[in-house]
């Protein structure tokens, strides 16, 4: 499966892909975290980023939005033709690079409102906070409230929107349904699935595979830090062999 | 009654100036995360930026007169002060308020020395350990003492506050009390209302302008700012700028109360630090409400009253409260999780 | 005594002029130093002679040592017969010629104390084992001048304290290598009582606040003695530590006590700050027990005075020369001084450069820089023209005894530095006390190897 | 003796560092150093700086009180001169186990927290200390005037073999006095003792689990691993150090004067340690030496000896160049020390000693170079 991808990736034109990944090699001070990822993505595509815990995911994702943990030693990331992998996190972010992690990263003392504008600050404008709220009345209810004190599912809703409020080209969604009850799951994955048609091009980290892939058009699946699998969404839901031995479902 | 109220007083102007010196620090430790051991320099600097100016406005023509001789044997001098010979009576008034108008000179120097600084020195160390930090801004600060010590002499040079302001305002009078039981100096009266007056500015600043969000959200985190697209170091760097021009606006108004000398910042360094462990680390009014605290409980341990119940609380009691809150509020009075706890 | 002892202290080069920076040291005493015997400690071999002078450059009394600094340079050039040689003409004594003393060129070295025991103690003994000092000088804080006098009685290098006012100095701590020609707190106190008493009247309340250290303790007793003894109470003894800076949180509680008098037993840049905070917290222009409100500043100089401004108005104190006295010694120190460095010297430029002359001047009648005959011609020498009048150095504390001035800040300054009036004189008879009234050992005259 | 071996090189680094010590007052003298009063100092603060490395070098706690150690020492050193006798040896005993105490009460105390709150309560005991010293425990240590020995002191030891003399007596060890070069040797043989401990320390178990603190406390703890006793154990030793280096203080130079533990006393050992290499064995010795070398010497220029110094050049230039200079020496010492420590931690984080590792390391690199490069040419 290695190899098929390696002759994928080596057929492709490098100016012709939307976004690509190449031969990325990332370090957590000593410890080597992602060793030597590579791989593209269309423009609109969602690409599902799967693999067992520790596998490199979420390093991936903080490696692309050039956070600087992990440290990025060696290869390539490019955007439109621009070297993300040159850059620092706030040139990143301008080129519409938007990781919305984890554990949302909401600010504390400052108000859902001030949340939001925050994200407006710098150039690259997305969503007006009009048009968010229009999108997110709970937000709209609590935008004069200290953003942590939200419960967990709005402060997911809260970093999705506060994504949307830039100019966003790419989408980094880690574990959007990480911690949050099934019904809020549902939610979630409703505003997803509404924002889907937008044609916003995102990579979506997921424990939930499933859920990923049910959103996903593509599927790269990561093994100790190296890319295990690149294919359609389709064919890991459809083979169970591929689903047990990299994801254990 | 009357003794504790005077105390009380006492206690608002030192408190004052702890209370700036602390916001200085914990706005650059909580934005830039730098263990700032140069911040007590800044606010000797701020308070030697009253000292150059007055310099500058008293400069004198010095002839002197061989024909006749001082009482104590060397020729006559006549002295002719520049600012009056050209201004006259203005002259005579911008020297007397030299310690307040200074503060025009205090801010654009202590803006270029905080930008300077942070950038020339402080931004290689913001990826290094802590103690290192310490360190380097240990070293600076001997730097910037000595410096000034080459320039200024090794004494305090006393700067007199304008001549309105001199003597005591009968506060107790004001409150009904027996007229003259409890006064407070003019100046020192001036200088609590010039600490909250700068205090509430730099508050209003983070509180209603988009530059003062951003600090906040960078002081929460630094991270997610980036993230968002924003250059947060080169705000940075200007947040150091104005919390130098803050320590420095502590500095001067507080020349007249003590005569400034190199060694100034030192003194105050290390209280200061107390005041920021005390408040908890990176709460801006932790930092405040600190720095008042440990002024009036600082004027108040050298009540006579309490001197004989606790021999030599006065000299502790700042150590004291900061030995006792670290270990029952580790992260100090208002301190949030996470700040230099890696 | 072992051989270690002597050690390898007897550096020569700083001052014979060879030196540049590697000059210090270059030398190869090590393998010569053996070779001649020495009678005493720093026995000048060559044609100099080399004084220490340890004074504070910085902390709380910066601007004496500055100014004994100035006078002890003073005092080198006259002794080498440079200059108009200031008081020597006027001194009682003749053996001072200007050359030198017992023809040796003098030289001198100088150190910070900082106004600290310890820092003190640090460059003297630099001056005495490297430089090779004979006589160390200086003061300015009464703890520096014990610290550093005890130092002395062990390495056998004679004293000349300077500034310091503290009983103790000639009192318990004296040494027999140690000599002060500064008053001290209890002469303050016996001159300043009659005074206050005469301005003041005989019912008050005195509140003291008092740095806290040898002279601060001695002065307050002295001052408590002198002031009891007039009928006043005392109301509270507050200690404040030296270099506080800020006294505003030991003033404050002075409003309420019911005192109606402060004496601020402070020196210094502390009595400047003291005072001065003191004037601003509006002690000045209060009434207390119907009666207005007075401070003291029981010692004062003119660079004390000069800090403090207008705040200095008024106020009593005592000092042990001023350089307005009248008589030919003073004149003459005054103009050689005013023409050197272009102001009129301090009480603590003229002491310390009375006490270089008075140890040249010995060490001349003496006929030897051995240490024991050198303290035996100043003990119970009678001397006059100095500034003091008629003065004696007395041998069973070392003690000088002379008239005291009290000053008063004057009203109305007519320059910069004409910043106080001597208003009354207590007589050196008033103020002589017994030798025991101090208990105190001086210990032997035999010289310390150092 | 198992307990006096020590790994080969380290038996070798020990031999040479007990030589330079030894010969101090013959190499120290083209430099002008060698007289008593500073060849002690050199002794001395090598000890504190040795002792204060052990804590920081190895676990990573940056103290920043530890001359309130060094002030106990010394208090402690004066009272059993005063009380029992003036033999150094009960003296410095005493130095060493009552700042041992010491350190346990407060070591017990800051180790609770770590980082720079572990610095700040450490700085808050020893300025208490310094405070206390000054004003209310002046019955015990004379505050200001600084504690010294008086002719009635009671030496009760003392008092039952000999009789009182006129003078003050001085510090002795079995009846030999300890004035001058004496003094300096007593130093010099127990730094040789003090550095052979730390080299123990340093090749021990126990220095292997301080290292480990330092390199990852949370895991540590993590674990289940309770480090607090080892750090504290380090601690002491590291007070104790400090003790004996105050008591030595007193041993020279019979007086203990509360400035010993001010605040800015301990920065300078931090400095020291800072200076000469953190983590390293000779490192904090020749950051001490170079620190107390700077101050005594370089602080003694006058401008005159500039003057001498460059009087070969041009009249204008030359006083150009003296005034620059003076600025650097003498007064104002401080500021070179200043500077030198600034570039220090920034361009040599490990201090001195990372920039000996530097250029033996380049100097190897070219050998290795020129080596291959020659071959090369051999092999065409």
């Amino acid at each position: 499966m290695k190899d098929e991808f390696v002759a994928d990736s080596a057929a492709a034109d490098r100016s012709a892909a939307f976004f690509s990944v190449r031969d990325v090699h990332a370090y957590y001070g000593e410890s080597y975290i992602v060793q030597g990822i590579s791989f593209e993505i269309r423009k609109g595509e969602i690409l599902a980023l799967l693999g067992r815990n520790g596998a490199g995911k979420t390093s991936t994702l903080r490696t692309i939005a050039r956070t600087g943990t992990p440290q990025l030693k060696s290869g390539e990331i490019w955007i439109e033709g621009k070297p993300v992998h040159q850059m620092k996190p706030h040139e990143a972010s301008r080129t519409g690079i938007q990781l919305v992690p984890e554990d949302r990263r909401i600010i504390q003392g400052l108000t859902v409102e001030e949340n939001l504008a925050l994200a407006q600050v710098a150039p690259g404008h997305g969503w007006p906070l009009e048009r968010i709220y229009e999108h997110f009345p709970r937000l709209a209810e609590r935008r004069r409230q200290d953003g942590v004190t939200l419960s967990g599912g709005e402060q997911q809703m809260l970093a999705i929107a506060r994504a949307l409020a830039r100019d966003i080209k790419l989408l980094l969604l880690d574990e959007p349904y990480e911690g949050l009850a099934p019904v809020i799951v549902q939610e979630i994955e409703g505003i997803l699935n509404a924002i889907k048609p937008l044609g916003i091009t995102t990579i979506i980290v997921e424990q939930n595979a499933v859920a990923a892939l049910r959103l996903s058009d593509r599927a790269v699946i990561l093994d100790t830090g190296e890319v295990a699998f690149t294919g359609s969404a389709k064919e890991v839901l459809d083979n169970a062999d591929l689903r047990h031995e990299y994801l254990a479902i | 009654m009357e003794a504790i109220f005077a105390q009380l007083l006492n206690g608002l102007d030192k408190g004052g100036a702890y209370a700036l010196i602390a916001l200085g620090l914990t706005l650059v430790f909580g934005t830039l995360g730098v263990v700032n051991f140069a911040h007590g320099a800044l606010f000797m600097l701020g308070a030697f930026c009253a000292v150059a100016f007055r310099e500058l406005i008293t400069y004198e023509i010095v002839t002197t007169d061989p024909e006749q001789l001082s009482p104590w044997g060397s020729p006559l001098e006549i002295r002719t002060p520049i600012a009056q010979q050209y201004l006259g009576d203005w002259g005579a008034v911008i020297i007397d308020y030299s310690v307040p108008l200074s503060i025009l000179l205090a801010i654009p120097v202590m803006l270029i020395i905080g930008i300077v600084m942070e950038r020339g020195l402080i931004k290689h160390f913001y990826n290094r350990p802590h103690a290192e930090q310490i360190l380097v801004t240990f070293g600076l600060a001997i730097v910037l003492q000595e410096l000034v010590k080459t320039f200024f002499g090794p004494n305090p040079i006393p700067q007199p506050m304008p001549s309105t302001f001199r003597g005591a305002a009968d506060v107790g009078s004001w409150l009904g009390l027996t007229p003259g039981a409890v006064t407070y100096p003019w100046w020192r009266l001036v200088y609590f209302l010039f600490s909250i007056g700068i205090l509430s500015a730099v508050f209003a600043f983070l509180r209603f302008t988009t530059f003062g969000m951003v600090v906040r959200a960078g002081m929460a985190d630094r991270e997610t700012v980036r993230l968002l697209g924003i250059d947060i170091d080169r705000r940075f760097t200007l947040m150091f700028g104005l919390a130098a021009v803050v320590a420095g606006l502590a500095g001067v108004m507080y020349t007249p109360l003590l005569p400034p000398n190199y060694h100034l910042g030192m003194e105050f360094l290390v209280l200061s630090f107390v005041v920021v462990v005390v408040g908890g680390m990176g709460s801006l009014p932790g930092a405040v409400a600190a720095g008042f605290l440990l002024g009036i409980l600082q004027s108040f341990a050298s009540m006579t009253a309490i001197k004989n119940l606790i021999p030599g609380i006065d000299q502790i009691i700042i150590y004291l409260l900061a030995v006792v809150i670290l270990l029952v509020r580790p992260r100090g009075l208002m301190g949030r999780r996470g700040v230099m706890e890696s | 005594m072992t051989n270690f002892k002597k050690g390898i202290s007897r550096r020569r080069l700083i001052k014979t002029g060879l030196a540049g920076v590697l000059a210090t040291g270059v030398s190869p005493y090590i393998f010569s130093r053996s070779a001649f015997a020495q009678e005493f400690c720093n026995a000048p071999t060559g044609d100099t002679v080399t004084l220490g002078f340890n004074v504070p450059l910085t902390g709380a009394y910066a601007d004496e040592g500055a100014d004994e600094l100035r006078a002890f340079e003073l005092a080198v050039e006259h002794l080498n017969g440079e200059g108009d040689g200031g008081m020597i003409p006027h001194f009682s004594s003749d053996a001072l010629t200007g050359n030198g003393i017992l023809g040796k060129r003098v030289a001198y070295v100088t150190g910070d104390t900082q106004t600290q025991s310890d820092a003190a103690r640090d460059s003297a003994r630099r001056m005495i084992e490297r430089d090779g000092a004979l006589m160390i000088s200086g003061g300015s804080s009464s703890g520096v001048a014990i610290a550093v006098q005890g130092l002395c009685q062990e390495m056998g290098v004679i004293f000349m304290a300077a500034l310091t006012h503290s009983n103790d100095t000639t009192g318990k701590d004296r040494r027999r290598y140690g000599f002060r020609h500064f008053f001290n707190a209890y002469q303050s106190g016996i001159g300043l009582g009659p005074q206050l008493g005469d301005a003041y009247g005989t019912d008050r309340r005195a509140y003291h606040l008092t740095a806290d250290y040898t002279w601060g303790w001695t002065q307050e007793e002295s001052m408590i003695a002198a002031t009891e003894a007039l009928g006043w109470e005392t109301a509270e003894t507050v200690r404040t530590p030296v270099g506080a800076g800020d006294f505003s949180q030991y003033i404050t509680p002075v409003l309420n006590s019911g005192a109606d008098v402060l004496i601020l037993n402070h020196y210094g840049f502390d009595g400047v700050n003291s005072l001065t905070q003191a004037v601003q917290f509006g002690l000045k222009d209060r009434q207390a027990n119907g009666k207005n409100f007075q401070i003291v500043l029981p010692l004062v100089s003119d660079l004390m005075a000069a800090g403090a401004g207008n705040a200095m108005q008024g106020v009593f104190g005592t000092s042990n020369w001023y350089w307005s006295q009248q008589d030919e010694g003073s004149k003459a120190f005054t103009n050689s001084f005013g023409a050197k460095y272009g102001r009129p010297p301090s009480q603590a430029a003229h002491t310390s450069y009375v006490q270089t002359l008075l140890y040249a001047d010995a060490a001349e009648r003496a006929g030897t820089f051995y240490p024991p005959e050198v303290i035996r011609a100043l003990e119970d020498y009678e001397f006059d023209g100095l500034g003091n009048g008629p003065t004696l150095y007395r041998g069973a504390d070392h003690q000088c005894f002379k008239d005291v001035f009290v000053v008063q800040g004057k009203e109305n300054p007519s320059n910069e530095f004409d910043l106080l009036e001597v208003v009354s004189t207590a007589s050196r008879d008033n103020v002589t006390y017994a030798p025991d009234f101090f208990e105190g050992e001086l210990g032997p005259y035999d010289p310390a190897m150092c | 003796m198992n307990v006096l071996r020590l790994p080969r090189q380290d038996v070798i680094l020990f031999a040479v560092f007990a030589i330079v010590v030894l010969t101090m007052p013959i190499w120290l003298t083209p430099f002008g150093a060698a007289y008593p009063g500073l060849m002690q100092k050199f002794a001395i603060f090598a000890i504190f700086a040795v002792g204060f490395n052990i804590l920081f070098g190895l676990t990573g706690y940056l103290s920043f009180g530890h001359a309130a150690f060094l002030g106990v020492g010394s208090y402690t050193a004066v009272w059993s001169f005063k009380l029992f006798t003036m033999d150094a040896i009960p003296a410095l005993i005493f130095a060493v186990l009552m700042s041992g105490v010491f350190a346990l009460g407060i070591g017990f105390v800051s180790l609770r927290r770590s980082g720079i709150y572990f610095a700040i309560l450490t700085l808050a005991f020893a300025q208490m200390s310094y405070n206390l010293a000054y004003s209310v425990l002046t019955p015990i240590t004379n505050g200001e005037t600084a504690l010294q020995l008086t002719n009635n002191d009671p030496r009760v030891i003392d008092m039952m073999f000999m009789e009182r003399t006129a003078g003050l007596p001085s510090p002795s060890i079995f009846g030999q006095p300890l004035g001058g070069i004496g003094g300096f040797y007593l130093c010099a043989v127990l730094l040789l003792v003090a550095f052979f401990i730390a080299q123990k320390v340093f090749a021990s178990p126990f220095g292997m689990m301080l290292r480990a603190i330092k390199s990852n406390q949370t895991r540590m703890s993590y674990t289940g691993f309770n480090t607090r006793p080892y750090a504290l154990t380090a601690f002491v030793i590291s007070g104790m150090y400090a003790g004996l280096a105050g008591g030595l203080l007193a041993v020279t130079d019979p007086l203990a004067g509360a400035e010993r533990m001010e605040w800015t006393a301990s920065g300078e050992v931090v400095l020291m340690t800072i200076l000469g290499g953190v983590g390293t064995l000779v490192g904090p010795v020749i950051g001490a030496w170079l620190i107390k070398y700077l101050e005594n010497i370089f602080s003694a220029f006058n401008e005159g000896m500039l003057h001498a110094t460059f009087s070969w050049l041009p009249d204008g230039v030359e006083d150009i160049v003296v005034a620059v200079t003076s600025k650097f020496v003498g007064e104002g010492w401080h500021l070179t020390l200043g500077l030198v420590f600034v570039l220090i931690v920034v361009f040599l984080p490990g201090g001195i000693m990372e920039g000996v590792r530097r250029i033996r390391s380049a100097v190897a690199n070219r050998r290795d170079n020129r080596r291959t490069r020659f071959s090369t040419s051999a092999a065409e």
